[in-house]
């Protein structure tokens, strides 16, 4: 499949220069309100993923920090154009920033339960936290950041949710991916074990 | 019995006020026992105790009963179908069952203090929430739909739950004064007797109000306690001298 | 009032390049999701309007057609950006949707309640659902498959809704008396109502 697709590659670049698709790319960005993956600005552009990605170099030379006020960045799996950190003072004089306002520890939590196990059920958060969910549960759909999933098993299941692309945004993520490992979180699991076994085994003796 | 415990003052997210006054609401189904962080009642008894010189050791077994009371209701209603489930467990298949989740709850609580410093390090980050303002406005257009998909969504809705019986849950607190008189008539017919074989057969609500009234005894200097290992056997024995002092005390 | 704030922007004018203050203007507009007036660039930048009546010059030169793909325009309430005229056709392939084959499980669950129990308030149908309504809601409401039908009882009540006209087009129904019957639950929508309040009722304890 190569070759066809090199030979058409190569019209388009005569077609279009390289330049006018970075421009292309900068008009997509700013009116989109996600961040567009490299096969929407493709299909968009009506060009191949290969060109885009030279383009979207140009783009990202232009608007870095230091150079221009509106920064390209890598997020929520795509490409989104943000404010320069050097404007974070004036913005924050103008804009509020609802979404991430006050988020309590509960709300943190419940968060990196969806972010983690999601789809996941309000009754299964509680099971972990130990605590009824369904306010905290309530407040990040009102936000944006948890959205619902369908139902666990179907008729009569509890409604699932997942973390929404609001929250990879929120908090700089490209992917869910970039979160830390369960693994290295948590520390010595073994150590609860053993000491509840020792509980148990006493009990049973 | 002392109102130590009763009278705690709780200030907590879901209920502000006196102890006795939050068991009354979730005894008259007024408050969810699921929205009560229980740790925080505990953190806040120990800290009260910690202001006293000395241990009330009613006030502690009060306290004890009436936390694991409220512990188990709102275990049965976080987890209602999964009460038959965890009976089955040996004990070394529940405890490690409670490790996972003990470990499931830590890593959760790393990965939202994860979350709390990513929020921190990206405050100076700002992007658009909304669509752009000079924006082309999209149109959603929906493919044909099969009205019995409205039909089955709704026959979802009127499923019922699996029914869980809570019947057995009925906080019902035999007077520790019970349990008093039947030790003391226990004490006057042997010197020794085990406190477990003498409470095997009660449900456990019993048996804790039963450990109260062991605790007041021991106050009082009725009886002397040994138990040989953690979770071994009680054993209670009379202690002669005492003993005749209440006795005279009762019966003047 | 005047004096003083003069003094502070004027020393603001020997700290801050007027580049670095059409750089700070860019991140704002980037970011707002209205157009911005001079007035609250101004206050936003913390510095003078003819000060920001320059830099938008600056910011205008920079993101000109031919120039960028994004270009700022004047409008009435004040500056945005916009698209640039080159990339329309590009635009015009971002926002156009390809037609959506299914509904969620909330959107489905909430038209079935709205269908055969509509007008109906949001309250209802977050107690029927067991899940707080609101942004379901606000969705099929932006789709056009719900509308506000009246308020409950007097003024002061709950908004209630009722599926529209395009709802009926996409369901293939000419009036709702078309909808299936539901074996179970029997036709009349008060005796539909309470087996669904008793429903969610039992499952909410």
């Amino acid at each position: 499949m190569d070759r066809p697709l090199r030979l058409i590659s190569a019209e388009t670049i005569a077609g279009t220069p390289i330049d006018a698709v970075a421009r292309t790319i900068e008009a997509l960005l700013v009116v989109a309100s996600q961040p567009l993956s490299v096969e929407e600005l493709a299909t968009a552009v009506d060009d191949e993923t290969e060109r885009i990605e030279t383009a979207l170099g140009l783009v990202r030379e232009r608007h870095a920090e230091g150079r221009s006020g509106i920064v390209l960045e890598r997020v929520a799996g795509g490409y989104a154009f943000r404010a320069a950190r050097e404007a974070a003072e004036a913005c924050a004089r103008l804009f509020e920033r609802p979404v991430e306002r006050g988020l309590s520890q509960a709300a943190l939590e419940t968060l990196a339960i969806v972010a983690y196990l999601g789809p996941v059920s309000r009754p299964e958060i509680a099971r972990i936290r130990g605590v009824a969910a369904d306010s905290t549960v309530a407040a990040l759909v009102e936000r944006g950041l948890v959205a619902e999933a369908g139902r666990e098993n179907a008729p009569g299941g509890a409604v699932r949710y997942r973390v929404t692309p609001l929250f990879e945004r929120v908090f700089g993520l490209d992917t869910l991916a970039e979160l830390p490992r369960l693994d290295d979180l948590g520390g010595e699991p073994d150590a609860i074990r053993e000491r509840l076994l020792a509980v148990a085994e006493a009990r049973a003796s | 019995m002392s109102s130590a415990a009763r009278d705690l003052e709780l200030d907590l997210d879901a209920f502000e006020g006196p102890f006795d006054l939050l068991l009354t609401l979730v005894l008259k189904e007024q408050l969810e026992p699921a929205e009560i962080d229980m740790a925080a009642i505990v953190v806040a008894f120990v800290q009260h105790l910690a202001e006293r010189d000395e241990i009330d050791l009613d006030a502690c077994g009060e306290f004890l009963v009436l936390i694991s009371a409220l512990l188990e209701l709102k275990a049965r209603q976080l987890f209602p179908e999964e009460g038959a489930e965890l009976a089955e467990l040996e004990p070394e298949e529940a405890a490690e069952e409670l490790a996972r989740r003990l470990a499931e709850y830590r890593r959760m609580k790393e990965a939202a203090v994860w979350l709390r410093e990513r929020l921190a390090a990206e405050r100076d980050r700002y992007f658009r929430l909304g669509p752009a303002p000079l924006a082309p406005r999209a149109e959603r257009r929906l493919a044909p739909q099969e009205p019995a998909l409205l039909a089955t969504a709704l026959a979802g809705l009127a499923t019922p739950p699996p029914k869980v019986s809570l019947s057995h849950m009925a906080l019902r607190f035999p007077p520790v004064g019970q349990f008093l008189e039947r030790f003391r008539a226990v004490l006057r017919r042997r010197r020794v007797f085990d406190f477990d074989g003498e409470v095997a057969s009660l449900p456990r609500i019993e048996q804790a109000v039963a450990f109260l009234a062991l605790l007041e005894l021991r106050k009082n200097g009725e009886v002397a306690l040994a138990q040989a290992a953690p979770f071994g056997p009680i054993r209670v024995a009379r202690t002669e001298r005492e003993r005749m002092n209440a006795w005279t005390v009762r019966s003047a």
